[in-house]
């Protein structure tokens, strides 16, 4: 009994001790691993951006966080207009999420209003080395990865693997040995490209505008974002039934 | 002497990977670019140091029969301080190292040279053993990459060799290209050793 | 920085910790077992790494099978030289206790000696020339000669001769049996190491069969197991094979003298001089002709009294 | 409980990303417990499962210990710590409960501690993603654990059939033993590749 209870309690200190020293750890890089979260995001919104907004003007744009509904769960999407004073809006920024070949790969998309692709970055991929993961890779002496190139100026909702209909306008040719990543992203696009529209259908007018500025970010109370997109739409329904 | 022979027999002669043929899921897993290599290599050399120290400098007022689960602790405790700081300053060498970051807690390597060395030798000798057996897992690491990344994607260090219009066997950064090569690199010192236990067998 | 989060890990892991450390505390008395006290303090020595470089099932796995089945006990690669000096302390003791054996090769069918069936050209290696119909010799029982078991010894203590058989150095055999194992024919076995002679062969077949394939065979004769050779009864046939038992002490010298084979081997020959062999075996047949002669002399002088 | 999901986790874990052949998890024990087909089947047993119940109490751990006290960063810690006492607590139980099962799949055990694929699993129920951003629930992470350990299993059996008929071989000196056993390992992973043209769903 007395060798358990000792068995016990230096289990306690020595696990105890380890957990409080990564704990003070943790206090140092938590703060840094969030700002750099928060950094690369904006890094990332700001380079598929660029080209649609020229670049000394990107720091200055006005973002429009709005949100579409994704299995039950919100997620955000920016509605970007060039000042305050425009209306209008230049492009949409969204993360689309797709299944690769191995796991997730979140794909940060910049269309134009007539979703047109701009830019696009692969964000986070679990891919094979040498296949999948050749959509990050950047080749010596270029500048972005070749394979985000080839979706400039493609139809977001139509964009497809050649493979698959090799006479579509907006064919992207796929990596090799990974036509499942390519697929994924491409379906990916596709699909969240078709959550914007429908969230733009039902754009709500009291939205929270911010400037690129990561530290001014105000975080936007979704349900009743949600409520009101509802109340507009049962009143559009009650007046297209009045209307009948 | 003692000093030299603890630093170097792990560069070589008792080589972790490629001699005593621990730690192989890192060195299969990771090697598909130098970058890759290389912070595998530190961060282990930087855990394998902390851990020694601690295990030799708390020698005394560990308890045997649970000192298993005391050391497995402790190496958890400096592998958590490289993941966080790896996904704090390095992210993108945190992403491409993923889940081996976490798992160099069952490295082999790690509990090994606590329990064989650490706990048995002072502070400076587990020190100076972790640093030399550090390194010996670093060179073998960069021995496969260098192998895999030149041969595989035609590149060093992201730098391409042979023009960027190069397509290598794009096997050797697969998984089966990691089986290959350590196969072939462990044939390789089996036969050099062979032929110099022949050659000093011939000249008596 | 929050000393209150630092506290929550702190106290949570801790208490992890605290939890595993008593239901493991509790669980070893309630599930308690004896152990061998050997294979404990084998595994007190051991690593502890159970990183599995031995081939055996961990650390503890790798003690028992020292202890239990007899595995090399240089297999620790993580421990290295110092753990297998350590280990052969703890083994030694207890190898002490038993009598010392050293082993030895049952067949003397050198390339002269014995016959071959067919050239054999498959891999080098006695288990896998054994699947070619038994192996190329024409003995049955009889030694391939690729050294399964000298590859399989752990102490270096094996070589291959010139004449296609494994040697024993006994100064270094320390009896572990690893060659016993490694010889899909059964032709090494172990022996005491007080020991000097023994019998070089194992073939159980009959005696044509055996002149067949052998110049050295045993046929089965039975010479040497009559009481007239082997009076203390040392030596045993078992089918068409003698065998010797080794509890009784016996030099062994008329049947090593009267096999007409010569199949008994004698250790001790070996520092001698071809001659001084010879000239042994001449002292003892010119004993044995004494002796007979004085039987017969004995016997016709029986007869004699008998007569009158 | 979502049938897709597990039948996608099942074909994951075991053919297009096999623990051992392609995520490189658990590689010791597969070159070291690969010479004789008896000790393999032994040991894979023993890995199903231990991976079953460490991931079933790394998920309890995780979800009702780490994640309500925000201290998911220290999971390393806390699911070493799990496992290590999960795998000597199930070794003495079977020694004394289950002698038979014991001498079958006992003596494996301190072995798994120290294998990563265990650990691997942990960690992989937790950081795994599903398209829509949603994590494995209790079900689908025991059935991953599950699944894992077969996949493991089949690799590892395959790998001691083949061993034990490599030792008959006639090979160069210095291929015998480890450099083979790696050749061998990679023509089985080339062979796993080939499911990756597998689409699922």
């Amino acid at each position: 009994m007395g060798n358990m209870f000792k068995l016990a309690a230096i289990l306690f200190i020595v696990g105890g001790i380890a957990a409080g020293a990564l704990a003070f750890f943790n206090s140092f890089t938590k703060p840094a691993i969030e700002k750099l979260k928060a950094e690369t995001e904006t890094a990332a919104r700001e380079y598929v951006l660029n080209g649609i907004v020229p670049e000394d003007k990107i720091s200055s744009v006005i973002y429009e966080k709005d949100s579409v509904e994704v299995n039950g769960s919100f997620e955000y999407f920016y509605k970007v207009k060039e000042n305050e004073e425009s209306f209008g809006h230049i492009a949409y920024i969204f993360l689309a999420k797709g299944s690769g070949f191995s796991g997730v790969v979140e794909t940060m998309v910049c269309t134009g209003p007539e979703f047109k692709i701009n830019r696009i970055k692969v964000l986070k991929h679990t891919e094979t080395p040498g296949l999948g993961a050749e959509a990050q890779t950047i080749k010596y002496g270029d500048k972005e990865p070749f394979f985000e190139t080839w979706f400039k100026d493609k139809n977001s909702s139509k964009v497809v693997v050649e493979k698959d209909d090799s006479s579509s306008p907006d064919k992207v040719q796929s990596l090799t040995g990974a036509t499942i990543t390519t697929r994924a992203v491409c379906k990916s696009i596709n699909d969240y490209t078709e959550l914007v529209k429908k969230a733009l259908e039902k754009s709500v007018q009291e939205e929270v505008i911010y400037i690129g500025d990561p530290s001014k970010v105000v975080e936007v109370d979704m349900v009743k974002l949600q409520a009101q997109r509802d109340s507009i739409e049962n009143a559009q329904a009650q007046i297209s039934a009045g209307g009948k | 002497m003692e000093f030299k022979k603890n630093l170097t027999k792990g560069f070589f002669k008792d080589n972790p990977v490629l001699v005593l043929g621990l730690g192989l899921c890192a060195t299969l897993a990771v090697t598909t670019n130098m970058i890759n290599a290389l912070g595998m290599g530190a961060a282990t050399t930087f855990v394998l140091i902390g851990s020694s120290v601690l295990v030799s400098a708390l020698k005394k007022v560990t308890p045997n029969d649970i000192r298993i689960p005391i050391f497995v602790v402790m190496i958890a405790t400096f592998v958590t301080i490289v993941d966080l700081s790896m996904k704090a300053w390095m992210p993108a060498l945190s992403s491409s190292l993923g889940i081996f970051i976490p798992l160099i807690v069952v490295n082999c390597i790690i509990l090994g040279r606590a329990e064989a060395f650490a706990f048995k030798n002072s502070i400076w000798d587990s020190a100076v053993d972790a640093f030399g057996m550090g390194i010996g897992f670093t060179i073998a690491l960069s021995l496969m990459s260098g192998f895999r990344e030149i041969l595989g994607s035609g590149t060093f260090f992201g730098f391409p060799l042979f023009g960027s219009a190069y397509k290598g066997p794009l096997m050797m950064i697969l998984p089966p290209g990691g089986f290959l090569m350590l196969g072939l690199i462990l044939a390789f010192i089996n036969w050099n050793r062979i032929r110099k236990s022949k050659g000093n067998g011939g000249s008596k | 920085m929050d000393i209150g989060q630092i506290l929550t890990a702190l106290v949570w892991v801790g208490l992890l910790g605290a939890v595993f450390g008593a239901i493991l505390a509790y669980a070893s008395k309630v599930f308690a077992v004896e152990v061998d006290p050997k294979v404990e303090k084998i595994s007190g020595i051991l690593p502890q790494a159970n990183c599995g470089a031995c081939g055996f099932p961990g650390c503890s796995g790798y003690a028992n099978a020292i202890v239990s089945s007899g595995a090399e006990i240089n297999l620790c690669s993580p421990g290295g030289k110092e753990v297998a000096n350590k280990i052969a302390e703890i083994m030694g003791v207890t190898a002490k206790e038993s009598v010392p054996m050293v082993a030895y090769c049952a067949c003397n069918g050198t390339k002269e000696n014995a016959k071959n069936r067919f050239e054999y050209y498959g891999p080098k290696s006695c288990a896998s020339a054994v699947f070619v119909s038994g192996g190329h010799k024409m003995c049955d029982y009889g030694c391939l000669g690729f050294g399964d078991c000298v590859e399989a010894c752990p102490f270096g203590a094996m070589g291959m001769g010139e004449n296609g058989l494994p040697y024993v150095i006994d100064e270094k055999c320390v009896g572990c049996g690893a060659c016993v194992r490694a010889c899909p024919k059964g032709v090494m076995k172990l022996m005491p190491r007080g020991a000097k002679v023994y019998l070089a062969c194992n073939s159980n077949a009959k005696g044509k069969e055996v002149t067949d394939a052998c110049v050295v065979g045993c046929i089965g004769c039975k010479i040497c197991s009559l009481p007239k050779t082997t009076p203390s009864g040392a030596i045993k046939m078992d089918g068409d094979l003698p065998v010797v038992n080794y509890n009784i002490e016996d030099t062994l010298t008329g049947a090593k003298y009267k096999c007409p084979k010569g199949c008994f081997i004698d250790k001790g020959d070996r520092s001698k001089s071809a001659d001084q062999i010879a000239a042994e075996k001449e002292a003892f047949k010119a004993e044995e002709a004494k002796a007979a002669e004085a039987a017969k002399k004995a016997a016709l002088e029986k007869a004699a009294d008998q007569k009158a | 409980m979502n049938m897709n999901h597990m039948i996608m986790i099942a074909i994951g874990s075991i053919f297009l990303n096999n623990f051992v052949l392609s995520r490189f998890l658990g590689i010791c024990p597969f070159v070291g417990v690969s010479k004789k087909l008896d000790s393999a089947v032994g040991m894979g047993m023993a890995v199903i499962f231990v991976m079953t119940l460490a991931s079933f109490v790394t998920y309890l751990v995780y979800y009702y210990i780490l994640v309500p006290y925000q201290l998911e960063y220290l999971n390393t810690i806390a699911f070493i710590l799990t496992i290590a006492a999960l795998v000597q607590f199930i070794e003495m139980f079977m020694k004394k409960n289950m002698p038979s099962l014991y001498s079958a799949l006992g003596i494996f055990l301190p072995l798994i501690t120290t294998n990563c694929a265990v650990l691997g699993v942990a960690i992989l129920n937790i950081d795994t993603l599903w398209p829509d951003g949603s994590h494995y629930t209790f079900i689908e992470s025991i059935w991953n654990g599950f699944t894992g350990g077969v996949g493991f299993t089949i690799a590892l059996v395959i790998m001691a059939g083949i061993r034990e008929k490599l030792e008959l071989a006639d090979l160069p000196e210095s291929m015998k033993g480890l450099p083979i056993a790696f050749v061998t390992s990679a023509l089985i992973a080339m062979a796993f590749l080939g499911f990756s043209g597998m689409k699922i769903m």
